[in-house]
């Protein structure tokens, strides 16, 4: 086995969650294409650890994890206080400033 | 061989699983399809030698911060009318993952030009807990601390948007 | 006194006058006392005394040095005058070296003497009026500006003197400005005299530069008269010609002549003093000073020859039809130029010369005369309206006479004398044309001359009213008339020819400026020169004859004398049109291009620097749609860039 | 024993910052007595004029445990192995950042009271974002300085996301958190490939390896180093990935926009020095072209963009793409010379924008609250005179800190070869002129409509203004500096760039 | 080292100095003490004209240390090229300071003085990079002036003043960073200064040098204005305060000028060689585009910018006719057209401050009513045409006649100029002065003794420097002689033994 594979699919992964960032409007949606580009980038992180056979990587995970976290939570604590006042999780709604 | 088969399903079920998340208008369905794709990572964790990962993957992940979001729409209580009206999905998913696509080539390219050594032997307790826990606290607590610090600021970021008016 | 104090005396006296007066004039303008008739106020009189006086001292000062001459021998008859440095150029310093021979002495004595004689006529002329400080200040400072101009050792110094009269014309035809029309024409003189002065420069800087590579740069008179000769011919030929677009500005030759006729808006003693005696005579002085230049440049003097042939037969052709006292002789003197610049052509510059110190006197007197009867008629110019003074103008009326006969050249009159002389040089140089035209020139000198002494003295009143109040001038008038009579009716003394038993002092007394034998050396026939003489006569005697007696009997027409003329008459009447087509050919395209092109074009250089920063603003509002306030496309944006630079990472990655 | 405390000494700014944020979430719910918004503030600009007061001293007096790098007085002090680092340009990070918070202080304060959403937090995570500067500054390991970095990114969210009634600025916190942690999967799958071409973020390592790097592995730092320069364009906002940023500074307070402008910007740059000229030194050719060419995309969409702009604070924040721009010319022209006159160009550039960008936000928010900008200088003529010093300094003008910072910019970039970048540098120059003279001439000669409001700004305010304007015209004065009489502030600023970038190397 | 305070570093001091006094003080105060300071600023310039030496190089030299930042030593100093032209900055602030009038603010003296010490600040420095800082600082009391204080269409004017200037002066600041950068590689030291970068420059191949050389000119071509750069010209100096455009086209736009001979053609001499035909040409299309536009222009200021465009005209062309005879001319007609300029703003000003307008066609018969102010007028506008005697010719004759040395077609065309010239001239005077009185008739009385105060020594001084030109020529001429020869070094050795010097 080498680490060709799991790369492919944290690109894959890291690709779609791209994908579906540029095109989503739902903010629930986007948060979630995050978290799956975060994901990929630790499957990279765990393979070249394996390569490596370097622990960091595994840490640097764990950080990440963490990191997701505390992003979601401020993100989530947005989306309360967005819906308070517009009622919507349409991102598109939130354009007014442009140009 | 059966590490073969695995990655391979895993893989697959990774990819599957990611394209349905976008691809699902609901976000609940899309949570779902997450949760799919997450355990499938854990899975391949644990074919590259990092049992402990693979784990917090399914109790953190799945467990806490999908659980956070899928809480947080049902807080919300969303109506149908509420969620965003994604006319034209179709065609911006298309668009989206069409650039997303020349993204993988270039990524791929580039994984391609890796030579392809097969991994050595993983020496024993590799990606254990025992061996994680004191990496993580003794080499890197630095960087372990400052996320103790983000996770602070991240909760009074949180509580100062989201609390109500106290006056 | 010596000769240097002498000279210091002629040039400064005037100038001291005029700043006197110009301090008068300044304070005169502020505090107004208004004027009552003709007469003058106290301020006047301070002013008349030094006005007179001024040119007057010049005038002792300059017969003088001329008498202290005579009793000299030919070669010691030279004095200068230094005064320092005015500037350096490169190498060459440009002095205030002021000089008088021969040649400046003649045009010293024109300048001083019918120049203090036309002040004292001033007096009388322009009391009443309320510049007469104002008058005076120009007057004198003009007088000052000539003088520098015929004693200037330096070109550039001479030039100062050029353009120093220019402007005093300007200023002194623009006197009365109150009346726009009036100060246009000085505009208009100040403005083609520029052109011609142009000329004068680009000549000098010609000069200057061939002289560059000798070391020995300098625009001093002397030094480039030892040089020119070592120029070649073509060269000399374009320097020689490129001076003479100066002169003609300034002498008013064809077509540069159109602003002369214009410039008798101004008061009538300017038209003598600048307009007849002395500054448009300053183009025939300068071409004689640089006589050394234009001997050596054959073509050049054929050229000016002819210029000057045909100036004097378009203008007298002009001065034929006009009906303006001022404008008929302002005419006249366009024509008696041209006969000098063909006696210059000729090569015979003495004689030139001595036309242009003849004609100083009787056109002086003319023009002066004229003055005097518009001023008995309380301004009225249009000979229409004349016509039966000779009865009411008892000094006048003969003064008048005496001009137009000299002007005629009706023997034995100075004017006589010296236009007979520039025939027969024209003939001596072998110009048979110019000798025709001047032949035919002279016929129709004759002609307008009575023609114009016929209308205004002659037969019965056209205006009985005007006339009847018309009343002879005082003694500040009548004097310098009394005077310059006698110079118009002498002067041919010093020039009688040969073949009529005279001598030629005025010839003899230039020799040593001119070289030692020129045109006058060769007077081998003298029975040639006579029938010349005989049939120049003839011709101006039947001019004059056709012109008295169209003219004199009662209602004679001021117009056409002959109907089937009319047309031609009319074209004559206009000038030949030369102003309207230098019009059209020059003022209007300048006029349009200042008005209209020029600004456009300004405005296009602006629209384009706009055009620049607008383009790119237009670029910036296409950038801005993806500047759409949406998230995904700013995801997008990026996306593309982390696209771009992954691509790039990959193709340059596997070095 | 007591040796050994005293080596720890120079992490001493760091710790307060840390501390001082911790010790504010006490004081938030405790505080209920008397003024807690001025306590709170009074609390932060403790905190903040203490580790600006330490930083400076430390720089200007090294401690036991400083060692010397290299001949420029540069020195260098690290702990934990490695994991932290205190240096000259740490120390010149977290005087500016704490200079940048007090400066910012008095208005964001005033801001907040007006907006009634000042309630302890704001207070707090301004110190949180300072401190969060301070790691990045400190940080010997490129995750590090990334977590770092994102904890300045979360505080900078709350900080918007506080003034919860406004919709811009509801806006502006949702987009910037969006596209913020989008760019941050970015920068962190980067540093993944360069974990995977090297086997270590920890920059030492980093260094060390990139220097030595078997071709083998060159490509999957490539993929690295585009998705770290990628990540990295978004936090310093180059073009193309900086759409963010104008909407974010418009939906923002105005002085919190001047803090985001001024300090997170700079932070975010240390950021990318350390990782592109200290850890991936060693391939500095594959970056330069990269950075060179984002820094000539964003002068050009940074004018381009500005030129339309009709509100002040965008066009400012465009006009911040822009200097961008030239900050990367900077970068670029630094590119395998830590050492040379570029890093202190680039310095010095980071520092005289710092001050330009404080004073004029400052500047902007006391005038645009009164009314427009027309015709302010009838009006407020000091605050509009600080402000027109701010704009010339935009502008590049002589005897402003701009001028100074351009010109050493430009010139390191003719010196290393980057002519024609510095010659597009001077074009984009030309072109800024296009917009900063209109908005000279509003001030100056504009006729000033609608009514006019009298906030008068509290004198914290006048003082913050004064200070950031007299610091424009101090540095900028110093190319003047001539024999000692004139103020040599500019040559202090050049000194501390330049031991900046002496310890960019080992 | 050498000295430190020489008079020119107190010159340049002095402004600054005096406009922070002024701008602290009470408007009355103020105004006194920038007038004082003008005076004060107009006794140095005196002195230093009094010790001054006839000899080519700098004197007075000042040399400050700098603190090694960018560059070694900073020069100041005066020579034949500056001396008047600081001497002529000095006059004229007075001017402007007198004129100003007491209804202005504090402020605006204390712009003033920085315009002033700012120009002399330019003039002083040898040092490119410093020379920089106050050519752009200049920048700022000008667009200072003109938007605080100027007329109804200030901002209109202003923008592209401004930015056509600073597009300029960026384009010659690249050029000093490409030569610092140059200078700092081959020594490791910053260097600006203007001999050392004349060695460093050698070195740079022929394209590097013709951008250089085209940077530069550039830059001083819009202050000039050079044709086709004018166009930001006659708005600006039609909307300033008078004060201001004294200084502007007094001044100001003799620096272009000054700059192309100080900074751009010595460091460039092959490449001036090379170009000054086409920058002549350059130069006549300007006097006679910009005598063609003051013929038809409509209002007396706009008259007199055109005719600043198309004096500044002969100016160049003198300067690129690379002659002996050009420079002088261009040297001695800088400060001339100083003079008569600033002469002729003012009096236009009063003009139409009596007539309520600024619009010709509601002029008319002026001489008749305020004759000395006519009289004024008459005397400043024949200096303006040129006129010998006056103080307009000897340049003009020295800059037509060098103009002939490069080609006589410069003559010729420019020549024309001396024609178009005297026709926009006097056909403003016809037109302000002449004809009958207009209704509404011309208010206010005539110039009385305080403006004689301000007029008589300007009209004064036309006289005297036309009669003695030598006052200002004998000053600089040595420097002129040894200028042209770095053009022609081939002629040097030919020229120099006929020297009558």
């Amino acid at each position: 086995m080498a680490l060709h594979a799991p790369l492919l699919v944290a690109a894959a992964l890291f690709s779609i969650g791209v994908g579906g960032f540029v095109a989503r409007r739902n903010v629930f949606a986007l948060l979630m294409c995050i978290e799956l580009m975060l994901n990929s980038v630790n499957l990279v992180f765990v393979t070249f650890s394996r390569q490596w056979l370097a622990l960091e990587g595994h840490v640097t995970v764990l950080l990440v994890v963490a990191l997701a976290a505390a992003e979601a939570a401020v993100a989530l604590a947005i989306v309360i206080m967005l819906f308070r006042h517009r009622e919507t999780l349409d991102v598109d709604v939130f354009a007014s400033m442009k140009e | 061989m059966l590490d073969a088969i695995l990655l391979v399903v895993l893989s697959a079920v990774a990819v599957v699983g990611a394209l349905a998340m976008v691809t699902r208008r609901h976000p609940l369905g899309s949570a779902l399809a997450l949760i799919v794709v997450m355990i499938a990572i854990a899975g391949l964790y644990a074919l590259l030698a990092a049992p402990l990962v693979a784990i917090l993957q399914i109790l953190v992940y799945g467990g806490a911060i999908l659980a956070l979001i899928v809480f947080v729409i049902m807080l919300l209580n969303v109506r149908h009318e509420d969620l965003a009206h994604e006319d034209g999905l179709g065609g911006r998913l298309g668009m989206g993952l069409t650039v997303a696509g020349l993204l993988f080539m270039g990524l791929a390219a580039g994984i391609h030009a890796i030579p392809a050594d097969p991994f050595a032997p993983p020496p024993p307790g590799f990606g254990g807990i025992v061996a994680v826990g004191r990496a993580l606290f003794r080499d890197y607590a630095v960087p372990f601390e400052v996320v103790s610090l983000l996770l602070t600021v991240a909760v009074v970021s949180a509580v100062g948007m989201a609390k109500r008016r106290l006056d | 006194m010596s000769h240097v104090h002498l000279l210091a005396w002629i040039l400064f006296a005037p100038l001291a006058a005029a700043v006197f007066n110009g301090l008068l004039a300044l304070r005169s303008a502020r505090v107004t006392v208004p004027v009552e008739g003709h007469h003058l106020r106290p301020i006047d009189r301070a002013v008349a005394g030094i006005g007179v006086a001024g040119p007057l001292v010049a005038t002792l000062a300059a017969w003088t040095l001329a008498i202290d001459f005579l009793g000299r021998d030919r070669s010691l008859r030279l004095t200068e005058l230094d005064l320092g440095t005015w500037f350096t150029m490169g190498q060459a310093h440009v002095s205030w070296l002021f000089r008088v021979d021969a040649l400046s002495l003649v045009m010293v004595l024109i300048v001083t003497t019918v120049g203090t004689l036309i002040h004292l006529y001033s007096v009388g002329y322009m009391a009443g009026d309320q510049g007469f400080p104002r008058f005076f200040t120009w007057l004198n400072l003009f007088t000052f500006a000539m003088l520098v101009l015929v004693t200037a050792r330096d070109l550039v110094v001479l030039f100062l003197g050029w353009e120093g009269v220019g402007v005093c014309s300007y200023l002194l035809i623009g006197y009365w400005f109150s009346d726009a029309a009036k100060a246009a024409a000085g505009l208009k003189a100040f403005v083609v005299n520029r052109i011609g002065d142009l000329g004068l420069l680009l000549g000098m800087f010609l000069l200057y530069w061939s002289m560059v590579p000798s070391g020995q740069a300098s625009l001093d008179i002397d030094l480039l008269s030892a040089h020119v000769t070592k120029l070649s011919v073509p060269l000399a030929t374009l320097a020689a010609v490129l001076l003479f677009i100066g002169a003609m500005g300034k002498s008013a030759q064809v077509p540069l002549h159109i602003w002369l006729p214009d410039a008798m808006a101004g008061p009538t003693p300017v038209s003598a003093l600048i307009h007849a005696a002395t500054m448009v005579t300053a183009g025939v002085y300068m071409v004689a000073r640089m006589h050394p230049l234009y001997h050596h440049a054959p073509a050049a003097l054929a050229f000016i020859g002819s210029l000057g042939a045909l100036t004097a037969l378009v203008a007298a052709t002009v001065a034929c039809t006009q009906t303006n006292i001022k404008r008929v002789i302002a005419w006249s003197t366009v024509s008696q130029l041209g006969y000098m610049f063909m006696g210059l052509g000729a090569g015979a510059f003495s004689v030139g010369i001595y036309h242009l110190f003849t004609h100083a006197f009787f056109k002086a007197l003319f023009f002066l005369s004229a003055g005097a009867v518009i001023h008995a008629l309380n301004g009225e110019e249009e000979v229409g309206r004349m016509g039966g003074l000779w009865s009411k103008l008892r000094i006048t009326g003969p003064a008048f006479v005496i001009a137009a006969a000299a002007n005629a050249g009706i023997p034995p009159l100075s004017g006589f004398v010296s236009k007979d002389a520039i025939l027969v040089a024209a003939w001596h140089a072998h110009q048979p044309w110019w000798l025709a035209v001047g032949l035919l020139t002279a016929g129709m000198t004759a002609f307008y001359s009575f023609r114009l002494v016929a209308l205004v003295l002659a037969g019965p009143a056209r205006d009985k009213h005007l006339v009847e109040h018309a009343h002879e001038a005082g003694w500040t008038m009548t004097v310098p008339l009394l005077l310059l009579a006698c110079g118009a009716v002498a002067a041919g003394a010093l020039e009688w020819p040969h073949e009529l038993g005279g001598t030629l002092w005025f010839s003899a007394w230039l020799e040593p400026v001119f070289y030692p034998s020129l045109a006058h050396g060769v007077h081998a026939n003298p029975v040639v020169d006579l029938i010349l003489t005989a049939g120049s006569v003839a011709v101006v005697a039947t001019g004059a004859a056709v012109g008295w007696s169209l003219h004199a009997r009662p209602g004679a027409p001021t117009g056409s004398p002959w109907t089937p003329l009319a047309g031609v008459w009319q074209a004559m009447r206009r000038g030949w049109f030369v102003d309207e087509a230098l019009e059209r050919a020059l003022v209007r395209p300048v006029v349009f291009s200042s008005r209209a092109a020029a600004p456009f074009l300004d405005f296009l250089l602006g629209w384009m620097a706009k055009g620049v920063v607008g383009g790119l603003s237009m670029a910036g509002r296409g950038l801005a749609v993806a500047q759409s306030g949406l998230a995904r496309h700013y995801a997008m944006a990026m996306l593309a860039g982390l696209v771009v630079l992954v691509a790039w990472a990959v193709l340059s990655g596997g070095r | 024993m007591n040796l050994q405390l005293a080596t720890y000494l120079p992490l001493a700014p760091l710790a307060l910052l840390v501390l001082g944020a911790l010790l504010a979430l006490l004081l938030v719910p405790t505080v209920r007595q008397g003024d807690p918004d001025r306590t709170m503030a009074w609390h932060a600009a403790m905190v903040n004029i203490s580790a600006l007061v330490l930083s400076v001293t430390l720089w200007v007096r090294p401690v036991i445990g400083m060692e010397p790098v290299g001949t420029t007085g540069a020195f260098r002090a690290s702990y934990l192995g490695g994991a932290l680092v205190v240096d000259s340009l740490s120390l010149l990070l977290m005087a500016l950042a704490s200079a940048g918070a007090l400066l910012v202080l008095p208005g964001l304060v005033a801001a907040a009271e007006r907006g009634s959403f000042a309630h302890g937090e704001l207070q707090a995570l301004l110190v949180f974002a300072v401190a969060g500067t301070a790691i990045v500054g400190c940080a010997g390991d490129m995750f590090t300085g990334f977590l770092g970095l994102e904890v300045v990114a979360l505080s900078i969210y709350g900080l918007v996301g506080l003034d919860r009634s406004r919709p811009n600025a509801n806006e502006a916190v949702l987009k910037y958190m969006l596209l913020g942690a989008f760019a941050s999967a970015i920068l962190l799958l980067g540093m993944a490939f360069l974990f995977g071409a090297t086997g270590s973020l920890s920059l030492a390592s980093l260094q060390a390896a990139s220097a030595h790097l078997p071709p083998a592995r060159h490509a999957v730092l490539m993929l690295g180093l585009a998705a770290v320069v990628a990540g990295l364009a978004f936090k310093v906002a180059a073009a193309p990935f900086h759409m963010w940023s104008a909407d974010v500074y418009e939906g923002s307070v105005t002085p919190l926009t001047g803090f985001m402008a001024t300090v997170v910007k700079v932070t975010a740059f240390v950021f990318a020095m350390r990782v592109l000229l200290s850890g991936l030194a060693g391939v500095a050719v594959d970056w330069q072209p990269m950075v060179s060419a984002l820094a000539a995309v964003s002068m050009v969409v940074g004018n381009l963009m500005a030129m339309n702009q009709r509100n002040p604070k965008r066009m400012l924040a465009f006009s911040s793409v822009v200097h961008t721009g030239y900050m990367l010319v900077g970068l670029a022209a630094a590119a395998g010379n830590p050492a040379g006159e570029a890093v202190k160009a680039l310095v010095v550039y980071l520092v005289a924008y710092l001050v330009t960008n404080l004073a004029g936000f400052a500047c902007l928010d006391v005038l645009d609250r009164n009314g427009s900008l027309d015709g302010a200088m009838h009006r407020h003529p000091w605050v509009s005179a600080a402000f027109l010093v701010s704009v010339l300094s935009l502008v590049g003008f002589p005897l402003t800190a701009g001028f100074l910072g351009k010109y050493m910019v430009f010139s390191a970039a003719f010196g290393a070869g980057l002519g024609w970048l510095a010659i597009l540098a001077i074009a984009s120059s030309m072109l800024s002129l296009s917009y900063y003279l209109p908005l000279l001439f509003r001030v100056l000669a504009g006729t000033s409509s609608g009514t006019v409001l009298s906030l008068r700004p509290a004198n914290a305010e006048h003082v913050a203004i004064a200070v950031s304007s007299g610091l424009v015209v101090v540095i900028g004065a110093g190319i003047l500096a001539v024999a000692g009489w004139m103020v040599p502030g500019a040559h202090w600023v050049a000194q501390w760039a330049q031991q900046s970038g002496a310890v960019l190397l080992p | 080292m050498g000295e430190t305070l020489t008079l020119p570093v107190w010159m340049l001091i002095l402004p600054f100095v005096a406009a922070a006094v002024a701008a602290l003080l009470p408007a009355r105060a103020a105004r006194l003490a920038a007038g004082a300071a003008m005076l004060g600023e107009l006794g140095l310039g005196a002195a230093m004209v009094r010790s001054f030496r006839d000899q080519a190089e700098l004197q007075s030299v000042a040399t400050w240390p700098m603190l090694g930042l960018f560059g070694t030593n900073l020069r100041l100093g005066v020579d034949g090229l500056s001396l008047f032209l600081l001497v002529a900055g000095a006059a004229l602030g007075l001017l402007a300071v007198v004129v100003a009038g007491a209804g202005r603010p504090a402020s605006f003296h204390a712009w003033l003085l920085l315009f002033v010490g700012t120009m002399a600040g330019v003039l002083l420095v040898q040092d490119l990079l410093v020379f920089y800082v106050f050519w752009e600082l200049m920048l700022l009391p000008a667009l200072v002036l003109l938007l605080l204080w100027g007329d109804s269409d200030r901002r209109k004017a202003t923008v592209p003043f401004v930015v056509v200037t600073l597009v300029g002066s960026l384009a010659m600041l690249a050029v000093i960073f490409a030569m610092g950068a140059e200078a700092h590689a081959r020594t490791g030291a910053w260097n600006f200064d203007l001999d050392a970068l004349a060695g460093v420059v050698t070195t740079w191949g022929p394209d590097a040098r013709c951008w250089a050389f085209a940077g530069l000119i550039l830059a001083f071509a819009v202050k000039i204005p050079l044709f086709p750069l004018h166009f930001w010209l006659p708005a600006a100096y039609t909307s300033a305060p008078l004060p201001a455009v004294i200084l502007l086209s007094g001044l100001m736009a003799k620096l272009g000028t000054y700059g192309v001979l100080r900074i751009a053609m010595p460091l460039f001499p092959e490449q001036a060689v090379a170009w000054s035909p086409w920058l002549a040409a350059l130069a006549v299309v300007g006097i006679l585009h910009g005598a063609v536009l003051a013929l038809g222009a409509r209002d007396v200021r706009t008259v007199l910018a055109y005719s600043s465009f198309s004096h500044l005209g002969w100016i160049a062309l003198g300067i690129f006719s690379l002659t002996a005879e050009g420079i002088e001319g261009a040297l001695l007609q800088q400060v001339g057209h100083a003079l008569v300029t600033a002469a002729l703003f003012i009096l236009a000003a009063w003009a139409s401050e009596r007539q309520g307008s600024t619009q010709l066609s509601r002029f008319g018969g002026m001489a008749a009513t305020h004759p000395w102010l006519a009289a004024a007028l008459v005397f400043s506008a024949m200096a303006s045409a040129g006129l010998p005697g006056l103080n307009g010719f000897v340049g003009e004759f020295l800059i037509l006649l060098g103009a002939w040395g490069l080609s006589p077609w410069a003559a010729l065309f420019g020549g024309l100029g001396v024609v178009l010239g005297a026709a926009y001239l006097l056909w403003l005077l016809q037109r302000m002065l002449y004809g009958p009185v207009v209704e509404p008739a011309p208010s206010g009385r005539d110039i009385g003794v305080r403006e004689l105060a301000v007029a008589l020594p300007l009209l004064a001084m036309m006289l005297l420097f036309g009669i003695r030109p030598g006052l200002l020529l004998d000053r600089m001429k040595p420097w002129s002689d040894a200028y042209v020869l770095r053009f022609h070094p081939a002629a040097s050795q030919a020229a120099l033994p006929t020297g009558t010097h």
